[in-house]
């Protein structure tokens, strides 16, 4: 007898053990660094970038996105999968600061612009000489205070070069002008006030004889909003607040949203209860695109305040959304909400690119965007109607998007309330993809996207409104989604929404990506690898182990001396990066609003210090 | 009969002895306002010309240093007045951590308090026209207790949230070194 | 003006607690039925045979065990008192389903959070900038249904107001409700019935039931901001509520002020209470903001130490806030 | 076939046993006391004080100890009623205020309440049952350190200003590690893990007693019904301590190690604790009631004259109260906002459990009636318990109703419901109890008139104390307020009462004035004083060492009434070794000897290392793991078994 329950209890550890170890999630332990192809380029007709927001490749970079549809994609090819593996080290420069490093090097006819984060020098490299020496710096001085209300790190997400001038915003909510060639001031601006807690990191736009400049603070219960200022003098054109009432977010008889969950009169105060939207964030703290031929200007509007959704019932109109305006006039084409009455922080920010895409028979011009909230849209740029919506990750918090009413069916168990935590919510605040923009390539038709794969665990609790502190009412807890990467480089073809390749990473990858014509992607790693893959098929080709991590757009330019030179500033930081630049102890899993619970080994593998490294084919 | 008597006198004269030792639990609840003479902590590595001035300790820091109500007030107080969206539970993230042994202005409750009231340059708001002595006191006895240099028995192990970092009743005490210029 | 404090069970002043009477009257009978039985059964058992002080000597013990009649009384007995449970289980089931019964259809729905030693009212509206915040005091309709969710921000609480309806906890992480339908105009005082810490005795809050006219009167006041000081030592009282310590943890709608920790004073003089165990008036007014300590002791409300002129303006200012 | 060598064993054994001293014919009368008195007397001195088995000492120390544990927490209700004397009264602030009704609480229900009860019944179980020592006599030695030390940790906290302000039932949050900052609530916590120990340990004497250690002859059916109503108490002890045990140290490990046992957030509950604090909350009350109706019976029968109308059934009641008791905890939260079906489940439970008293009630009446009761201060208590104790219970069948209890629960009406059911129905037939056996314990009688006196003025002062209770409940005062505003009507209910309390206090202390007087110069109490029928009284008064000369037969319910001269008796048990007689359980027929433990020290060793343990675990986790070694130690010499000296014994025949 003694025997059978001896043979009974050794059979039911054995199950034990087996059941426990498989149920971690169900995919395959993908090999970090090296790409599963899903499927292929797709062949015959395929989605350009819109024709008049990106004119030929002058070789310059002016602006951030590369060009007003955002493509972020080079015209050279003198680099190819062939010979990327022969890139060697032009020069380096180093930038005297030690926060995240966001933006991208400018290049304008032989001058390298870069914009640092806080304190925000402006220098000035001299390309046509070898080492390229300094020509000048300019230093705005911004308030020191303002570090203590930049609740993401103290970042500068870049700066824009037009007509002679340089145009960058400083940590403390002013917007600079500043002489390409002698690096004088030409007029400066006062956008936000840090009392109220809001400061400026994004990089502007500069279109149509305009500045468009929004402010960030949406942890800081700020209101909203996106201003354009005339370029030549600084003076403010229209203001256009994202809550309020109707006249305050210059909506009129021109506004016509497409889905009727966005139509009605003053719903930006409607939707909020009473006095809340005057402290309901909605900030503009991402990326703007603007289409010459409609004159319309893009851009999403940041999260809610505060995190607690039941301080807030209601849709909180206009937050977590798209809008088109009229870059002359301010007023508001048609607006998309993303997610309204969001739950988990996630900002509508990304970055918008402007395509033209076959639909049957002929081209229809439509956006893409991978949104936060993990769903990859494409949607007509003159209405906002919603073609296609896919999630390009492991999402949970949502059940989909239903095309008719446009709206996103959230997942009622992942719902968060007041009192009691909410556990392994996917994406996590940061989102599937956070402010880091994609490249769009013509000649492949697919979007380069560097993501996260994160999951979280939210506490709302009750948030006390104080002017300039943080108003946020959450604790959270984020932690590597499915597969146990925390992040990943995925090629998205856009038409057929599916994945073409994807490259699993151990960290997030927080740095923007940059395509090629020569069919090479770059993209950066947070523990300081500066990576090239096959734009066809992700494989690695070349990579370059930098002196801290990279969140820095990658950029591609023609030297003076005609070679194609590939550029890129290291400098680890930002949010998800916050446990190094701010040197956060890594004991406390909440802190940096939930991120260092994801990211405590992130000291051991990249210190601060932002470097600038520019490349070229070795002779 | 009599044998428990003397026995419950001599439990009694026992216990009255030790009342004043112990006021970990004395709840005070006023105090006189900020008053413009009272004298600031000052950061620790000041350079003293001419040799170091013997520092008075702040009479007000035996009332808060191991009092478990006054670290309780301050711990609601961390939460209400917003400190946790920039100093976390401790970990830091808009504001610097507080859980470790750097004390760039003064770890000493005094010198907390100062930095509570005055504010400080990197962003550090003032509190000094929000807040009363009595709040920032207890504030700056909370804030001590994140690198757990009060004793055991005054501290809270949890509060009623999300657990985050590991109790405060569980934690060593960090020894408390002077500041870490070099991270401005 | 002092207020009619009407606290008693017996107020009768809504649907619930007419059903509370009615089946309380019932039991009281029953019992004192009961009652009377068992003291005559004991004083006719103790007179009929008493003994004088006779010594008490173990010969006079007596085995005397079968006693049919008796027998008898105690199957009797046991009858009647099990019917007489049965009947009360089964008026008081009856009640209890007709009360649930009644809360099924409600057109009115407000949410009350208790706090540590105050209650945050918040009024829901379809329509969410319609939704009213107020702090301590109901308005109700007549005659309408009204649904109030129950909800706790630190320990448990009981919200009880014993004229109009039966007490339910607070429970943090728990959302528990109360119907309640007024039949009687009036003031009724309720008070926190749960132990909840030092000031459990100062919780109380009163439940103002209008006519439905008045009501809609009283919400869209709410609604409006508050009115810009209009005298100089009002407007010096703005100046130190709004930049001082007040709007940290208080609300008023219309200035900087939007702290959410504290109760939001935007029409706090038209209030008929204060600090949830006062009635409103210029006395309390000044006891209280001078020093909140004196009056509830371990408040959160801190003591500021007020100079008297400033006392003076910010008094001025919270009794413009009508 | 015996084997020869074993034969010759038995035969030396015989020879050697015939030589043992016994109590028999050849041994009795005054030299035979004179041995036992030398064989079962205590070792002198304080060391002998301290190392005590037996249970007269025992039981005295329990109940002399409960007594003064009762002044204190009405000493504590005294200061709680002048401050309620008049609205807005500030002689005591809202944090001492909250620290008076938590310790009244406490030491009311943990400290007097349950000790005092198993206190006469560790005194006077065995002289009833007619053996020489309870069973585990060590056991019961631990058990009062356990209690003392548990007494003094709590009254210590308090007079060091860290006593407990969190009531006697300690809902969390409110005591959980954010609200309750300090160490007040880990106190109060602690203190129930000394008292549910030393009420376990006190239980499981009483069942071995009850069981096993009955004279021969008394069967269950001719149990004396106190011994049966301390047979169920014992038991209700074993199934529902061990609950408040699991949710005051979860309540302790929250607040010292940050377990999220209570955590809403972290999906814990605030309600777990309401649940396994009431699934013990209601049996205790019960453990508090169902003695004093043991005591009632044991009153009741001695002064009618008559045995209790209706033995099975009054048993049958017993025992089916003490089942009920475990199946209606839920009344204590019908406010919680659990789905309502389940209450109406709770609501019959409540109504149910009210049947098997009344029965009990009317037994007693029954032989009242059929008696020919006399009315000694006793008898005067018993009356006083029945025309209290119904009140109480009816008020009881009352809130037992969802919709009533809604609007009474936490109220004064509720305060006046448990202070009727407990005064009433426990205070009122132990102050009975006491004057009964007074002689047995000291030898000497209680004076009647001060005892009439003493019963009239407890009896109104308790009417005027509670009875303007329930309408100050029904006005809507709320329990647990440090004060109340005027003009709600509350101001004459609360003022009656004050007066009514001192009225009660000055008849406690005319009760204790008068136990004291009669201490040193009441009457010499005669053999049997009441006229009384079970065996406690066929001994001396106060009893010797070891109880009985000879261990009494038992032929009938009622064996004084029914002995024509002297009692029958069994002989054979050892004269120089300390030992008792066991009996079958149900037939009660002589079984075995069983050694009975040496006085010793351990048993008070062990306590000092538990306590300690206990203590220092409110401080450190490591308390626990160090804690233990001593605990283990004490405990193993404490068990440690000496070598037999004895000879192998037969079984009686």
């Amino acid at each position: 007898m003694r025997r059978v329950v001896d043979a009974f209890l050794v059979t039911l550890l054995c199950t034990a053990t087996a059941a426990l170890t498989g149920c971690s999630r169900s995919e395959p332990r993908q090999q970090l660094g090296s790409a599963t192809v899903y499927g292929t380029v797709p062949a015959g007709d395929h989605a350009v970038a819109a024709p008049a927001a990106s004119p030929a490749d002058d070789g310059n970079w002016v602006m951030p996105g590369k060009d007003y549809a955002a493509t972020r994609f080079s015209a050279l090819n003198q680099v190819t999968p062939a010979n990327v593996s022969k890139l060697a080290l032009s020069f380096t420069f180093s930038t005297a600061t030690s926060h995240g490093y966001e933006a991208p090097p400018l290049v304008v006819n032989g001058t390298m612009y870069l914009i640092t984060p806080f304190p925000n020098y402006l220098y000035a490299l001299d390309l046509t000489k070898p080492g390229a020496p300094t020509k000048w710096v300019f230093k705005p001085k911004p308030l020191a205070a303002s570090q203590g209300v930049a609740c993401c790190d103290t970042v500068n997400r870049g700066a824009v070069y037009d007509a002679g001038k340089i145009f960058f915003n400083t940590l403390d909510g002013q917007t600079i002008a500043v002489d390409a060639n002698s690096g004088q001031q030409v007029w400066r601006t006062q956008l936000g006030d840090i009392q109220k807690g809001e400061t400026i990191t994004m990089a502007p736009l500069v279109a149509g004889g305009k500045v468009l400049v929004g402010n960030s603070g949406g942890e800081m219960g700020v209101r909203g909003w996106i201003a354009a200022l005339d370029e030549g003098s600084g003076k403010l054109a229209w203001r256009a607040f994202n809550t309020g009432p109707d006249k305050d977010v210059l909506i009129g008889p021109r506004f016509k949203p497409f889905y009727p969950m966005d139509q009605g009169k003053d719903l930006g105060v409607r939707t909020w209860p009473p006095e809340a939207w005057k402290i309901g964030g909605g900030t503009v703290w991402g990326w703007l695109s603007y289409d010459p031929e409609t004159k319309l200007v893009y851009y999403g509007v940041g999260n809610p305040g505060p995190w607690n959704p039941d301080q807030r019932p209601g849709d909180n109109k206009w937050t977590t959304g798209v809008f088109a305006r009229d870059i002359d006039t301010g007023q508001a084409a048609w607006f998309y909400q993303t997610t309204p009455h969001d739950l988990f922080d996630h900002d509508d920010i990304n970055e918008i690119i402007l395509a033209d895409i076959p639909w049957n028979g002929q081209r229809r011009p439509v956006l893409f965007r991978p949104a936060r909230a993990g769903f990859f849209y494409v949607q007509d740029r003159r209405t906002g109607q919603v073609l296609s919506a896919a999630p390009f990750g492991y999402v949970n918090g949502y059940k989909g998007v239903d095309l008719k009413t446009g709206m996103i069916i959230p997942n009622p168990e992942k719902a968060t309330h007041a009192g009691r935590v909410v556990r392994d919510i996917c994406p996590a605040s940061p989102g599937m993809k956070d402010w880091n923009p994609s490249a769009f390539s013509p000649l492949t038709g697919l979007v380069y996207i560097p993501h996260n794969n994160l999951c979280m665990d939210y506490g709302a609790m009750q948030a006390n409104y104080i002017s300039g502190t943080p108003y946020v009412g959450a604790d959270v807890k984020m932690y590597a989604g499915p597969g146990g990467n925390r992040g990943a480089f995925t090629a998205w073809d856009p038409i057929h929404q599916k994945k073409v390749w994807e490259i699993p990473e151990d960290l997030p990858v927080w740095s923007p990506a940059l395509v090629t014509a020569g069919g090479v992607v770059f993209y950066g790693t947070m523990d300081g690898w500066f990576k090239a893959v096959d734009a066809r098929t992700g494989k690695q080709l070349w990579r370059f182990k930098a002196g801290s991590g990279i969140i820095g757009q990658p950029i591609s330019y023609r030297g003076p001396d005609g070679r194609q030179y590939v550029a890129v500033v290291a400098g680890v930081g930002g949010w998800a990066g916050a446990i190094v630049s701010a040197q956060m102890d890594p004991r406390d899993p909440t802190g940096a609003l939930g991120f260092a619970n994801a990211m405590k080994d992130l000291p051991q593998k990249s210190t601060a210090g932002g470097i600038l490294y520019v490349f070229t084919l070795a002779r | 009969m009599s044998s428990p008597w003397r026995v419950s006198l001599v439990a009694i004269g026992l216990a009255a002895l030790a009342l004043a030792g112990c006021n970990r639990e004395e709840r005070h609840s006023r105090s006189k306002p900020i008053g413009e003479t009272v004298p600031a902590g000052t950061s620790p590595d000041t350079i003293w010309p001419g040799g170091t001035v013997a520092q008075t300790a702040d009479p007000r820091a035996r009332l808060y240093d191991n009092n478990a109500p006054a670290i309780a007030a301050g711990q609601q107080l961390y939460t209400q007045m917003n400190c946790v969206g920039c100093h976390s539970h401790g970990g830091g993230g808009m504001g610097p951590a507080l859980m470790d042994d750097q004390w760039r202005y003064g770890g000493r409750i005094d010198q907390i308090a100062t930095t509570i009231a005055e504010g400080r340059p990197n962003g550090m708001p003032s509190w000094r026209s929000k807040l009363t002595e009595d709040q920032i006191w207890k504030l700056a006895a909370y804030v001590r207790s994140l690198s757990g240099q009060p004793s055991k028995d005054a501290v809270a192990s949890r509060a009623e949230s999300m657990s985050s970092t590991t109790p405060q009743t569980l934690t060593p005490r960090e020894p408390a070194h002077t500041s870490d210029t070099a991270a401005q | 003006m002092s207020i009619q404090h009407y606290q008693s069970i017996f107020g009768n002043a809504a649907t619930e607690t007419r059903q509370f009477n009615t089946l309380f009257v019932i039991f009281l009978v029953v019992c004192a039925i009961m009652y009377l039985a068992v003291i005559a059964f004991l004083i006719l058992g103790l007179v009929r045979r008493r003994r004088s002080d006779a010594a008490n000597t173990v010969e006079e013990g007596r085995h005397h065990d079968s006693n049919p009649r008796m027998q008898a009384g105690l199957i009797g007995w046991a009858a009647v008192v099990g019917t007489g449970l049965v009947a009360l289980a089964i008026a008081s089931f009856v009640a209890d389903r007709s009360m649930a019964v009644a809360a099924a259809h409600e057109k009115l729905s407000i949410t009350v959070t208790a706090n540590q030693w105050w209650w945050d009212v918040q009024y829901n509206a379809a329509d969410n900038s319609k939704m009213v915040r107020t702090a301590n005091e109901i308005h109700l309709p007549v005659g309408v249904p009204v649904h109030i969710y129950l909800k706790s921000n630190d320990v448990i609480h009981s919200f009880w107001v014993p004229s109009l309806a039966g007490k339910q906890d607070l429970i943090p992480g728990r959302e528990n409700d109360i119907t309640i339908t007024p039949r009687k105009l009036g003031i009724y005082r309720g008070q926190c019935a749960e132990f909840c810490g030092a000031e459990h005795a100062k919780m109380a809050l009163v439940v103002d039931v209008d006519s439905y006219s008045d009501f809609i009167k009283w919400w869209r006041h709410q609604l409006e901001e508050a009115a810009p000081p209009a005298t100089p030592l009002a407007k010096a009282g703005y100046a130190f509520v709004t930049s001082r310590n007040c709007g940290a943890c208080h609300a008023i709608a219309g200035t900087p002020a939007s702290g959410t920790v504290g109760p939001d004073l935007t029409h706090l003089a038209s209030r008929r209470t204060l600090a949830a165990s006062m009635p409103m008036g210029e006395g309390n007014l000044y006891g209280w903001v001078a020093d909140p300590q004196s009056i509830k002791p371990g408040t959160r409300m801190p003591t500021i130490g007020l100079e008297p002129d400033q006392l003076h303006a910010v008094v001025a200012y919270l009794e413009t806030l009508k | 076939m015996i084997p020869q060598r074993v034969k010759q064993e038995d035969e030396r054994l015989a020879r050697e046993r015939a030589k043992l001293a016994r109590d028999g014919p050849k041994l009795k009368g005054a030299k035979l006391e004179a041995r036992l008195e030398r064989t079962w007397r205590r070792p002198p001195g304080i060391l002998g004080w301290l190392a005590t088995v037996d249970h007269k000492e025992i039981g005295r120390r329990y109940i002399v100890t409960a007594l003064i544990f009762l002044a204190l927490g009405g000493a504590l209700a005294a200061v709680m009623r002048l401050q309620l004397a008049v609205p807005d009264n500030n002689l005591v602030g809202a944090q001492r205020y909250n620290e008076l009704f938590t310790m009244h609480g406490s030491t009311m229900m943990f400290l007097f309440a349950v000790p005092v009860m198993e206190g006469v019944a560790v005194f006077i179980i065995p002289l009833m049952l007619g053996t020489r020592s309870t069973a585990f006599p060590r056991l019961n030695a631990f058990s009062y350190y356990m209690y003392v030390f548990g007494g003094l940790l709590l009254w210590g906290a308090f007079a060091l200003n860290i006593g407990p302000d969190v009531g006697w039932f300690a809902y969390t949050p409110l005591s959980g590690p954010q609200f309750s900052p300090g160490k007040r609530a880990d106190v109060w916590a602690q203190m129930i893990t000394f008292t549910e120990v030393s009420a376990l340990a006190a239980a499981v004497v009483l069942v071995c007693t009850i069981l096993k250690t009955r004279a021969p002859g008394m069967t269950l059916a001719r149990m004396p019904l106190f011994a049966w109503a301390m047979l169920v108490v014992a038991v209700m002890i074993i199934f529902s301590m061990p609950a408040v045990a699991l949710c005051s140290s979860m309540l302790i490990s929250d607040r010292l190690i940050g377990t999220n046992f209570y955590n809403a957030y972290e999906h814990g509950d605030a309600l777990l604790w309401q649940h396994l604090f009431w699934f013990f909350g209601h049996p205790e009350v019960y453990i508090i009631f169902l003695p004093a109706t043991g005591f009632v019976s044991v009153i009741t029968e001695t002064f009618c004259r008559r045995p209790i109308f209706a033995y099975p059934v009054v048993v049958l009641a017993l025992i089916s109260t003490g089942i009920l008791a475990f199946g209606l905890w839920v009344h204590h939260m019908f406010a919680t906002g659990l789905p309502r079906v389940g209450y109406s489940f709770y609501t019959s439970a409540s109504m149910t459990v009210a049947i098997p008293t009344a029965l009990q009630i009317f037994c007693w009446l029954a032989t009242m009636w059929d008696g020919r009761p006399r009315l000694q201060v006793p008898m005067l208590y018993v009356i006083g318990f029945i025309v209290i104790f119904v009140i109480g219970g009816l008020t009881g069948v009352i809130i037992a109703s969802v919709p009533l209890d809604l609007e009474l629960h936490d109220t004064y009406f509720i305060v006046a419901h448990f202070h009727y059911v407990l005064i009433g129905g426990a205070v009122f037939p132990l102050l009975g109890i006491l004057t009964y056996w007074f002689p047995k314990i000291t030898g000497r009688m209680m004076s009647e008139t001060l005892g009439k006196i003493g019963f009239w003025m407890l009896f109104l002062g308790f009417q005027l104390a509670f009875f303007p209770m329930h309408f100050a409940g029904l006005l809507g005062m709320p329990r647990r307020v440090y004060t109340y505003p005027a003009g709600l009507g509350l101001e004459l209910p609360n003022l009656l009462s004050t007066v009514g309390a001192f009225v009660v206090a000055s008849a406690v202390v005319l009760f204790v004035i008068n136990g004291l007087f009669s201490l040193y110069r009441g009457t010499i109490a005669p053999q049997n004083p009441w006229g009384a029928t079970s065996l406690e009284w066929a001994t001396a008064s106060p009893p010797p060492p070891y109880n009985f000369a000879h261990i009494p037969v038992v032929e009938s319910r009622t064996p004084l009434w029914d002995a024509k001269g002297e009692l029958p008796v069994v002989t054979g048990l050892r004269v120089d070794e300390k030992e008792i007689l066991l009996t079958t359980v149900v037939a009660a027929a002589p079984d075995l000897r069983e050694p009975v433990p040496e006085p010793s020290l351990w048993p008070l060793i062990a306590a000092i290392a538990v306590g300690v343990l206990f203590v220092s675990s409110i401080f450190s986790p490591w308390a626990v793991v160090f804690g233990a070694i001593p605990a283990a130690i004490a405990t193993a010499a404490w068990f440690w078994p000496k070598e037999l000296k004895r000879h192998p014994e037969p079984v009686i025949s």
